[in-house]
């Protein structure tokens, strides 16, 4: 949190456009898409696995959208594209709870996998999406605040639900920080491990319509390298690579606060090359200052 | 109190062809405390892991309540009634001590969330029963070893359990838990309970058990009603052969090796000061949380003081690390196997040589016949039971794994040696041939401290006992001065 | 004098180069500050780059700063869209958030840059889109075919095997507006000549490295390649390392290939390709003349309507460069690096 | 090794150009540089981190060499370019040894930092290198195997070495298993961690070497996204991502299994899109069967 607040008091020194609402609205939306897939990958980092897949299950869900709305409503194209993204998710599961395959690699090969399938599906070339009101979804107002952002928060608020005040919730935790010990306490570990890549994939699928929506159109390369974003996310905010110990609201700040270095940098027209600099300077020295704090 | 609760029938079970339980019949009744009994590695354990669903018997049936039963996970054996505290201790260390207590079960609310209003209830209920102090929201990885083993037992009692099995619930107790602990065993037995006990203290088997099973090498050698025996015939059939009790011979102490003077360390421990002489066991005594073990770290180098000093053979000394102390010759066997000792997924071998790797090498490699030969000598030396030094030793019974630590401190062929709990889970044999150890230790010159909870244990060896109380020294005692009452009243007295 | 972003070149050294870019004569416009309206207060113009991890499109860059170089009012914020259009679309909206004068884009991916295309548009300011379209309302779009120059170079393959033979095919990065553009080019012509048979198509990603293995296993695979049909430089001179490692530069095997740097010109010329695509990236300059004349409120000469919302552009084709005309061309195609070693030679 | 073998017999079945030697050969140099870079991935992963920045080191060191090759020898350009990117892997060491920062998030850092320096060392063009001597180094034979395997086995050597029989190597194995048990046994923990970054930098650097020379170009962007097939190869030879288990020769096998479904994928002419969805599926269907032999 410190650092996020520091953040952005150094931002808006840097440039007076920073602190605009219509700049905090545009970081609100820019952040949803790597933020919605963050927070389902917090729970399958909680449990101490890992998905590398959610950028192409995100892409599998886009091209699926885009063709289904070529010929059918929003009504049958939005849950279809949800339901491949959770089939994909599940398969990771079962992989990994039930065949026992690592998780970085069983959900390695379902990165290729579902990016095989993505290309497969639209034989390379982009659905566009003509269909407006799916286009409204994305790049639409609620109450001031863009839909995609609200997708987002709501994502959050139900996940910060689910895993403070559920049995299952708490369950993930004690699975990532003693497996065994979970077991052991009759804790249905297959199955939750099981639900957990099944809701990292459904989370991607949302990703996915948010991605769709916004950009109207179906590419295969749709979220190609994402899943490095959120998993940074998620260790930004502070939710430990060997389980038992984060939140979603962590990954949000840590969202957050890539989101904010991303605009600010673009705000201050600082030389792209030199930006990736600075970018991979900045994380490290945010994430030194966020252990700083949290320790004292 | 006749009802049959729980009836293994020629229970077998292999690991990688290593038979480690052959045939074993147990029955354990209602209302009945059960007491197992057996060297480290005779397969108590595993015998408990079979009646609760984490190994699956080779061969052999289980009958639950006179039902023949197939557990098939953890999960099964706690919906049939059947709970556990392992020997390993078994909590989520992130989560809170109530969610681990409630963790498999929490209460549900109305609406389907986990009602926390009634896990904080009930959990301060329980650890008022126990009388254990702690905050139950604390994540329970920053409690102490007891702290946590008592956060086991309050977990075990929340699943309203049909039969109880505790896995050496009390190595890690002081003497008041353990009081504490055995009012509770002898409740719940009043109210139908069957209660499966394993320790390898005997005369707590005398204290509650009504019945007692041996086992030896993974065969029952023996079971009876306890009011119908004694101390030998359990010995007897537990190892066998009849062992020495070693005795301290009175010693000539040398310089002084290690001097403490006002170490202390700001929330822990205050002023501690003591001295130490080559060939003198020092025991350091005190209830649990009294600050032993943070005192032991300091001297050891793996915690900074925050005053004081240290003076190792007449010179002062700065111990940044363990590395630091390592080179005045300081080992530290820890209390905290898991957590502070155990290399899990590596070998017997590796495990015993990683603290001198130096001494093992040979033109700058490391020679594997010079650890072999060193690794051999201790297993032997220690009576370590094992399928062989390149076994992983989280394959080890407790008791083993605790003996191919002290190895490891030995490999740095040490002058003044830290035992922090040296014999906790390790059976009476193997303890009485680490008491021979240690006193051919301290005739040899070494420096010992020893950190016990077990009175006995430091009556029998210590020549100077310093008695912690809350993280500052209520007495020293000489070895003529100490009794178990003398150290209690030092320990406990509020002042 | 402060070296410009990227390219880390003065604008004494770009406006050295200016002379030599291909279509100054489109849209000209004179050297020094740029009046709206009898102010000639600073003009900030954004560009969006699909990415600066190419040559080409660093090339492309180089083109701009050196307009701007000639206008000392007008400056340029310069964002690098990593190949990713979600990024793309969040950089454009930062421009916006910046409050510049308008927008240049050249798209990852034409179709997916429309809702931000909009959001320039809803802005009110002028959007120039350059070499990939956007299929929404624009000021302008400035841009060559994919299609018909990839119709060129295989038209010239075909004719170069008499119509009959065996090719493998090292596209660009699988899915990308051009490799799908460049591909469609060659199938349309394959089409006409049923005797050129693929042997194999595999993923070159427009670079040098992973066309190499690709290569070496097609040859292994097949002993009959006559023809390497590549979507990139890059890959074509990987492709020939493969060819020369496995001992098969006897086979002879023809290079076509696309990108038109000097390089390849040069690589043209040495007999190492038989044709390149001349794909040039100076069109960056036309852009930014094409904004400074919108936002002087001139009008803009030679725009015609298409088969997509807004003008468009039209820009003199440039000839697939062969044999024949590369000494002709070398020095006028991007990049002043050198080919490298032919290893066949 | 069960897997690499029954893929091999099934490789030679689906090609019969599959097992000439010529192939054979191409393979093993086919696979030298992500071989290299998974080598010293492994001695990270061993002591439980993660190196992200591999890839981008490895683009720096190239772009170097390329660099200095244009006025210097190979005498000076070469040594240079390995000390970048060993000073390179030094700044992760202290980064996550001293500083504490989690090595996911200091790698990822290097990851954008060594990739801006490389873009800004460039300016984004290539530099070709025409120098022939550095050309052969990749290209040539030595006793009729390719140099560039010859080097990859060279550093398995070393490497296999290095892990097994020194106090070093086997500290890394404890400092994995239990970094804390480690640290009260006398390893000093903080050095060996640094060392160990070093190594991964340096290594990289190797690899860079091997990919400049082989290509003779030095391109920015070489070595993208190599971490993750770096990381790939350590965990399909059975080395396990929470450190303490694995070996070099593992990884070694993991990267010829990879290797190889590349090979046989491109010799039978599959289509591109769906030799994606066959990669990913291979390789969990070999990690399936490898951790099954293993068990029995
Ligand atoms: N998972 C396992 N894999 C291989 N061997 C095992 C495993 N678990 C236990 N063993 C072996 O089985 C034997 C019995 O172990 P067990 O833990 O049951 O002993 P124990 O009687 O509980 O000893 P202790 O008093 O030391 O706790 C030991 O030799 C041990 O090494
Ligand atoms: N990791 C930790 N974090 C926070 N507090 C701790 C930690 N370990 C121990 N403590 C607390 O420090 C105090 C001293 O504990 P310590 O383990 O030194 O006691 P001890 O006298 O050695 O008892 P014993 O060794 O018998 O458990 C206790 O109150 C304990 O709860
Ligand atoms: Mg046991
Ligand atoms: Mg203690």
């Amino acid at each position: 949190m410190a650092a996020l607040i520091i953040l952005v008091i150094a931002a808006s020194f840097l440039s007076d456009r920073f602190l605009t609402p219509a700049n905090l609205l545009n970081i609100l939306r820019q952040v949803a898409i790597v933020g919605i897939l963050a927070i389902g990958m917090t729970f399958v980092i909680l449990t101490r696995g890992i998905d590398l897949s959610v950028g192409s299950i995100l892409g599998l869900s886009v091209v699926i959208y885009a063709g289904l709305l070529e010929t059918h409503s929003m009504a049958i194209a939005i849950p279809l594209g949800l339901l491949v993204a959770m089939a994909a998710g599940l398969v990771n599961g079962l992989g990994v709870a039930s065949a026992g395959i690592p998780p970085f690699i069983m959900t390695l090969g379902m990165l290729s996998f579902a990016r095989g399938l993505a290309f497969l599906y639209t034989g390379g070339t982009p659905i566009p999406i003509l269909n407006e009101a799916f286009y409204d979804l994305g790049n639409d107002y609620l109450f001031g605040i863009p839909i995609p952002s609200l997708i987002l928060l709501a994502i959050l608020a139900v996940s910060a639900i689910i895993l403070s005040l559920t049995a299952f919730g708490r369950s993930v935790y004690a699975i990532g920080s003693n497996e065994e010990a979970a077991r052991l306490s009759g804790v249905p570990v297959r199955l939750y491990k099981i639900i957990v890549y099944v809701i990292a994939g459904g989370v991607s699928g949302l990703a996915g319509l948010v991605y769709a929506s916004q950009l109207s159109i179906g590419t295969p390369i749709a979220g190609q390298g994402y899943e490095l974003d959120a998993i940074a996310a998620v260790v930004v905010g502070g939710t430990s690579l060997f389980g038992g110990k984060g939140s979603v609201g962590g990954t949000f700040l840590g969202t957050l606060i890539i989101g904010v270095l991303a605009n600010i940098l673009n705000l201050t027209g600082v030389d792209p090359y030199v930006q990736q600099l600075f970018k991979g300077a900045l994380i490290v020295v945010a994430v030194y200052f966020m252990s700083r704090s949290g320790r004292s | 109190m006749d009802k049959i609760l729980l009836e293994a029938v020629a229970l077998t079970k292999a690991f990688d062809g290593n038979v480690v339980l052959s045939g074993v019949d147990f029955t354990v009744h209602a209302g009945e405390v059960h007491a197992v009994v057996g060297e480290n590695g005779a397969g108590k354990s595993t015998l408990i892991k079979t009646l609760a669903g984490v190994h699956r018997p080779d061969r052999g049936k289980l009958l639950i309540e006179g039902v023949e039963t197939t557990l098939r996970s953890p999960r099964d054996a706690i919906a049939e009634g059947v709970v556990v505290i392992h020997q390993e201790l078994s909590l989520a260390p992130h989560l809170s001590a109530e969610e681990n207590i409630f963790l498999g079960h929490f209460p549900h609310t109305r609406w389907g969330l986990v009602d926390r209003r009634r896990i904080r209830e009930h959990t301060r209920e329980l650890l008022k029963r126990l009388m254990i102090d702690i905050d139950p929201v604390r994540p329970v990885g920053e409690l102490s070893i007891a702290q946590q083993q008592m956060v086991e037992i309050a977990k075990a009692i929340s699943f309203q359990a049909k039969v109880l099995i505790l896995d050496e619930p009390t190595a890690v107790l002081d003497e008041s838990m353990v009081s504490t602990l055995f009012d509770l065993v002898a409740k719940l037995k009043t109210e139908g309970i069957g209660i499966v006990f394993i320790s390898h203290h005997l005369e707590e088997i005398f204290r509650i058990a009504d019945t007692v099973t041996v086992l030896r090498d993974g065969s029952r050698t023996g079971v009876s009603k306890v009011s119908a025996i004694d101390q030998d015939w359990l010995v007897a059939r537990m190892i066998g052969r009849e062992f020495p009790i070693h005795d301290v011979q009175v010693r000539e102490f040398g310089s002084p090796a290690l001097e403490v003077s006002h170490l202390g360390l700001r929330g822990t421990f205050d002023d501690v000061s003591f001295i130490a002489r080559q060939g003198e066991i020092v025991g350091l005594a005190g209830l649990i949380g009294a600050g032993r073990t943070e005192v032991a770290k300091a001297v050891a180098g793996i915690i900074r003081p925050t005053s004081g000093t240290i003076k190792v053979f007449g010179k002062a000394v700065r111990l940044r690390s363990p590395n630091t102390a390592a080179r005045f010759g300081i080992s530290y066997v820890s209390e905290d196997r898991k957590t502070l000792g155990l290399l899990p997924n590596r070998s017997v071998l590796e495990n015993a040589t990683i603290s001198n790797l130096a001494r093992f090498r040979k033109l700058g490699f490391l020679n594997r016949s010079l650890e072999r030969r060193y690794v051999k000598g201790a297993v032997k030396r220690l009576d370590v039971r094992m399928s062989g030094p390149d076994a992983e030793i989280r394959t080890l019974s407790g008791g083993n794994q605790q003996k191919v630590l002290i190895a490891r401190a030995l490999a740095v062929e040490p002058r003044i040696l830290i035992f922090d709990e040296p014999t906790r889970g390790v059976d009476i044999g193997a303890k009485s041939e680490i008491y021979s150890l240690i006193n051919e230790l301290v005739r040899s010159g070494m420096c010992v401290i020893l950190i016990s909870s077990e009175m006995e244990e430091i009556l029998r060896l210590a020549d100077r006992i310093v008695v912690l109380r809350r993280g500052k020294v209520a007495v020293t005692l000489s070895r003529d001065e100490a009794s178990e009452n003398t150290i209690m009243r030092a320990a406990a007295l509020a002042e | 004098e402060d070296a410009q972003p990227i390219s880390q070149k003065t604008c004494t050294q770009l406006l050295a180069d200016y002379k030599q870019l291909p279509f100054t004569s489109v849209l000209p416009l004179d050297e020094g500050p740029i009046a709206i309206g009898g102010d000639t207060k600073d003009i900030t113009i954004g560009f969006s780059q699909t990415a600066f991890n190419h040559p080409w499109r660093v090339s492309m860059l180089e083109s701009l700063q050196a307009e701007a170089c000639r206008h000392p009012n007008v400056k340029l914020v310069i964002l690098d869209g990593n190949v990713d259009v979600a990024k793309q679309s969040n950089d454009v909206r930062d421009l916006l958030a910046r409050g510049v004068n308008a927008v240049l884009l050249s798209p990852v991916e034409s179709a997916a840059l429309v809702p931000a295309a909009r959001a320039v548009q809803s802005a009110g300011i002028p959007l120039i889109v350059m070499d990939r379209d956007v299929p929404t309302d624009k000021t302008l779009f400035i841009g060559q075919s994919n299609v018909t120059m990839a119709e060129q170079v295989a038209e010239h393959m075909a004719k170069d095997l008499g119509g009959k033979g065996n090719i493998v095919v090292i596209t660009g990065l699988k899915g990308s507006s051009p490799a799908v553009d460049r591909d469609q080019g060659m199938k349309n012509v394959l089409a006409k000549y049923p005797d050129i048979k693929v042997l194999a198509v595999g993923d070159g990603q427009w670079i040098r490295e992973p066309a190499v293995p690709l290569m070496e296993d097609f040859l292994t695979a097949h002993s009959d390649i006559n023809a390497v049909f590549s979507h990139a430089e890059e890959s074509s001179w990987g492709a020939q390392l493969a060819i020369a490692r496995a001992k098969r530069c006897g086979d002879h095997i023809r290079h076509y290939t696309f990108d038109g740097s000097n390089a390849g010109f040069k690589s043209v010329k040495a007999g190492t390709f038989s044709a390149d695509g001349n794909y040039t990236p100076f069109i960056a300059d036309v852009g930014l003349r094409a904004a400074l004349y919108k936002l002087m409120g001139k009008e803009i000469p030679g725009t015609q309507d298409y088969d997509m919302p807004g003008k468009r552009l039209q820009l003199p084709d440039s000839p697939t460069v062969v044999a024949d005309n590369a000494d002709e061309w070398i020095g006028r195609g991007w990049g002043n690096f050198e080919p490298t070693l032919d290893p066949c030679k």
